[in-house]
């Protein structure tokens, strides 16, 4: 066969436009991560469709001599228009950031795919987006291996941990960590997250007030376990006082 | 065989320029070689000179060569206009339509949390104390999910300042058939169509 | 080499088909030609069918297999609601953007008397008598010159009917960033902006 | 040198959209007339750009194994919306159409294009755009040599002839024809027409009721000398009787 | 809207030509409804035809009507040289360039085991009783890696028949600029340089 | 609006760069106003040097920045062996190919009299002392009709030397498959085809 193409369908993690009008996208698909180059995708025919967190059916060409594979059609399967408001915009950028960290190319996984999709969905219509994106990114985490250890101190062992180890992003004892003390819902919510459904989790939201905590948590671990992400910065400045 | 290092200098640093890739650099670099040297000097002193004469104008954010740019300093311009852009390539493209005679603002850069960029990042600040009660700003970021998400959150922040905020239409573009228009863009264009008047 | 006569045939026949040129032609008669002879017969008698089965719509001239097509006869649809268009293929593309619930009427062309298409060519005088007071026609023809001529004669033709008569908008297509679009599309995009009311 | 692009500026008189979106133009240019392909002009970047009666500079290029240019760029130096007008509509396409009958390929004119383009900004401008076209379309004849012989019988040479020859569309006298006598306003004009200035022929127009004869002896004339002209049949219905 | 169910069959029919997307499929569809009954039966007819006339040459593999095809019957036909081609669209290229005069092979693929295609799948048995001592092979498969296996691979089996293996050449395309040809084609078109002689 | 003087300056200045269309210099121009200085600097004073710097070399034409070129003083090249091209570009992408091993010489450019290239305004004259008998000269001028006839041109006026006149050879590309290669190219690389041996 002298066929090079694939099709996926995907939801864009990542859009940049090159100078020349070549837009390079990374799709989070049930077959993995896979980035692609849409020659002209800034001013063609396809630009409505090449947009971050729509959902896409693409056909990618792959050229012997490139590692880029090209995207050559792409359909919209959805797009979440909602997204863009400011309670939720940067929210949906955390949520794809971390998709982006945490699964590699090739990296065959449907579960992933409908875990961050539903977050994405979650985000753009629920009353209480904050909190869908909290508990997804605890979620993708725990599907990519990364637990908070919070039952034990992750240092010595000791049973009840209270504090925040800044190191490791782990819950850890007194003797351990000089931090203050974590609100006690937000180790109750520590140390359930992994085990309970996401459903059970969004009955019972964090109350407003632990939330900042709750993110300084999530922060925490993520740039010690992950690595760094840059959507925290704006998370706090881009939206605006009146609705946060 | 080793190439000449100035000859490697120039490719090297043609091919940092946005849309100049190694092969275009080196042909650049030749097509350089062969010019007479007025021509390669006004080329350097053009880019020496424009670097030194031009900044940004503190008002709109323009690119200028003087305190306040052109648009600013124009009595005839609509002040109770303002049109905010991303970039002041849009500012220019605007210019070009000739369909517009109010002030501008540009944003420089679109609200995009994940490259780092924050509403603290862009010209978002200098903008709101030129917004008064009875003026129009029309927002004309672009029609991405990043410009869309500027717009939606300066729409929120202008409102209460009693300005009449607009979106920059979407639609059909000129010269288009249906049949090639995106579903997107077409429900768009059917939503915001216009009621015509004789 | 002489080419066997009824592969000669395939090729003329398909290489009149719109978009396929001499080179698609040989191409596709070659993969037919591998297909096991289900798959052919397939192809051929769905052209068969199709050519004795449709027909246009006696009321909106859109495609159809029954007496009226599917629009015209579903109840559910806003019969105040008349969305005009060229051709076939711009009522799916519209319907398939999921934004529209009116009715439509498929004109089967543009005006362009170089090309000896005049109004009386096209699905004009059947619109008239569909069209009272009340009622709202949206003009979506093409944004070309052809397109934009076909949608003033209309105009023309239907507000005396007391009709409510509007225009596709034009715009920026969803997704762009202006530095892109040409300056025509850009003023027709300023000059047609939408107040934004929370 | 091995660059095989030229550039060209120009007014579209002829479009064409071929199925798979491809869009030919023809363009009336200083340097003549000249055809070109721009490859998924229909949907790309350059739509806009490429309308009838537009105004455009493109870049052509020619390759070796290609009769037809391909158009690389085009950028719009003006465009004429009125022309979209019921009442102008139809006059415009008449004279884009006798436009690409008149001229040829590669027939460098800067004069001819000067007069066409003074044309269509007429018909697109002026109150009376049905007299502008009228006059533009003899002038454009008379520029390319086709003048109708009225001074005299076009076939036995008598004085002051009266009637249209149906086979040459030229004026004859009683005894060569049997065609009813013209209006006496349309016989000066037509005497006229080529050595006074259009401004001067603008300065006396036509009463209306003359029109509809000058229009036939415009088309009879056209019909034998250049040949056919498809604006003809529209030139009426297109016109709404409220508006002509 | 739902779409009469023949024009969905013509339409997904359509589609699985190769080549041909949904869209095009779509715009086909509608332009065979235009057309007349004759010209539509006219293409149906053509396609069973072919499908029911048509069959590979038992000699060279070729598409044929007849019993032998059009090249293995001329006479004329160098009878001591054979061009081994992977698909019969091939063998019509190089009939089209004019410039050969023996006879063909087609294998109706090249190796991939990537793909299930190893040898036993191809052609390749029935040819190495047509070759003979003092014949002349001319391996016209692709240049790809598949291609390039394939040839490779025949000349092996051929070599120890005795005759001539020759492999089309590796160059630079006519009408090509040195800049624009690849590393890799350009080695090859210096290595398999050709000596001129008046 | 009025641009700034120096932003127009440099606006036209680098749109007078080959395949630098206005709309890239203006995009390129808004990069450097957005660079740091020292950038800009870099690339400003890149473009004097390699100007000031390079100039070709007397021997093979080939550009250097020493008295005679890398490849001209390179002992181990084979030094009876001359490739002739067309442009400095030319020479690099052999280089890069990796496959040859001796002398260049550059002709800057190829016989064209329809713009005014007749063989006097080409390096051919110094090229003659440098060919004697037993040496090779391989002809790596493009495909094009020009490049064909300065072949052609070279031949007729090197072969009374006595040496070897090669020409770079004609074929498909590496990659390719036979059915998108053109028929002129097919023929060529059907009758320029290469023996095989073991
Ligand atoms: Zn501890
Ligand atoms: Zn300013
Ligand atoms: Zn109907
Ligand atoms: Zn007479
Ligand atoms: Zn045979
Ligand atoms: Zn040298």
């Amino acid at each position: 066969m002298r066929s090079r193409t694939a099709n996926r369908v995907g939801i864009v993690i990542r859009r940049a436009v090159m100078p020349a009008g070549d837009v390079i996208l990374t799709l989070l698909t049930p077959q993995g991560k896979v980035k692609g180059i849409a020659r002209g995708g800034a001013r063609g025919a396809l630009m409505s469709r090449l947009n971050l967190f729509q959902h896409l059916a693409v056909q990618l060409y792959q050229t012997p001599n490139n590692d880029l594979a090209t995207i050559q059609q792409a359909t919209l399967e959805g797009a979440l228009p909602r997204l863009s408001e400011p309670e939720r915009y940067p929210l949906a950028h955390l949520l794809a950031e971390l998709a982006d960290a945490l699964f590699q190319e090739g990296e065959h996984s449907e579960q992933a795919f409908e875990l961050f999709a539903a977050a994405l969905r979650g985000v753009a219509f629920q009353p209480d987006p904050e909190w869908v994106a909290l508990v997804m990114s605890y979620k993708l985490l725990a599907f990519a291996g990364f637990v908070t250890r919070a039952e034990r101190c992750a240092r010595c062992g000791a049973a009840d941990p209270t504090g925040l180890d800044a190191l490791s992003g782990h819950v850890v004892c007194r003797a351990c960590s000089n931090l203050p003390r974590l609100p006690d819902e937000l180790l109750g919510f520590l140390r359930s997250v992994a085990r309970t459904s996401v459903r059970g989790l969004m009955e019972v939201p964090l109350p407003r007030e632990v939330r900042p905590a709750a993110w300084r948590a999530l922060e925490r671990f993520v740039t010690a376990q992950v690595g760094d992400v840059r959507s925290w910065r704006s998370l706090v400045s881009t939206q605006l006082p009146a609705t946060a | 065989m080793k190439y000449p290092p100035s000859l490697v200098a120039l490719i090297r640093e043609l091919s940092r320029l946005p849309g100049v890739g190694p092969k275009s650099a080196q042909r650049l670099a030749f097509h350089l070689f062969e010019q007479p040297r007025e021509d390669t000097e006004r080329l350097a002193s053009a880019i020496m000179s424009a670097k030194r004469d031009l900044h940004t104008c503190p008002k709109c954010f323009n690119i200028t060569d003087r305190e306040f740019c052109d648009v600013c300093t124009d009595p005839a311009r609509d002040q109770e206009l303002i049109c905010v852009v991303e970039e002041p390539g849009d500012l220019i493209a605007i210019e070009r339509s000739g369909e517009y005679r109010g002030l501008y603002h540009v944003l420089h850069g679109a609200i995009s949390p994940m490259n780092g960029v924050g509403p603290d990042k862009l010209m978002i600040k200098p903008l709101l104390p030129r917004v008064a009660a009875g003026m129009e700003v029309i927002l004309a970021t672009s029609t991405t999910v990043e410009g869309e998400a500027t717009s939606l959150y300066l729409q929120r922040l202008l409102e209460p300042l009693g300005a009449t905020v607009s979106r920059i239409a979407y639609g059909l573009p000129v010269g288009g058939a249906l049949e090639y228009a995106d579903e997107v863009t077409l429900g768009r264009a059917l939503t915001g169509r216009q009621r015509l008047t004789r």
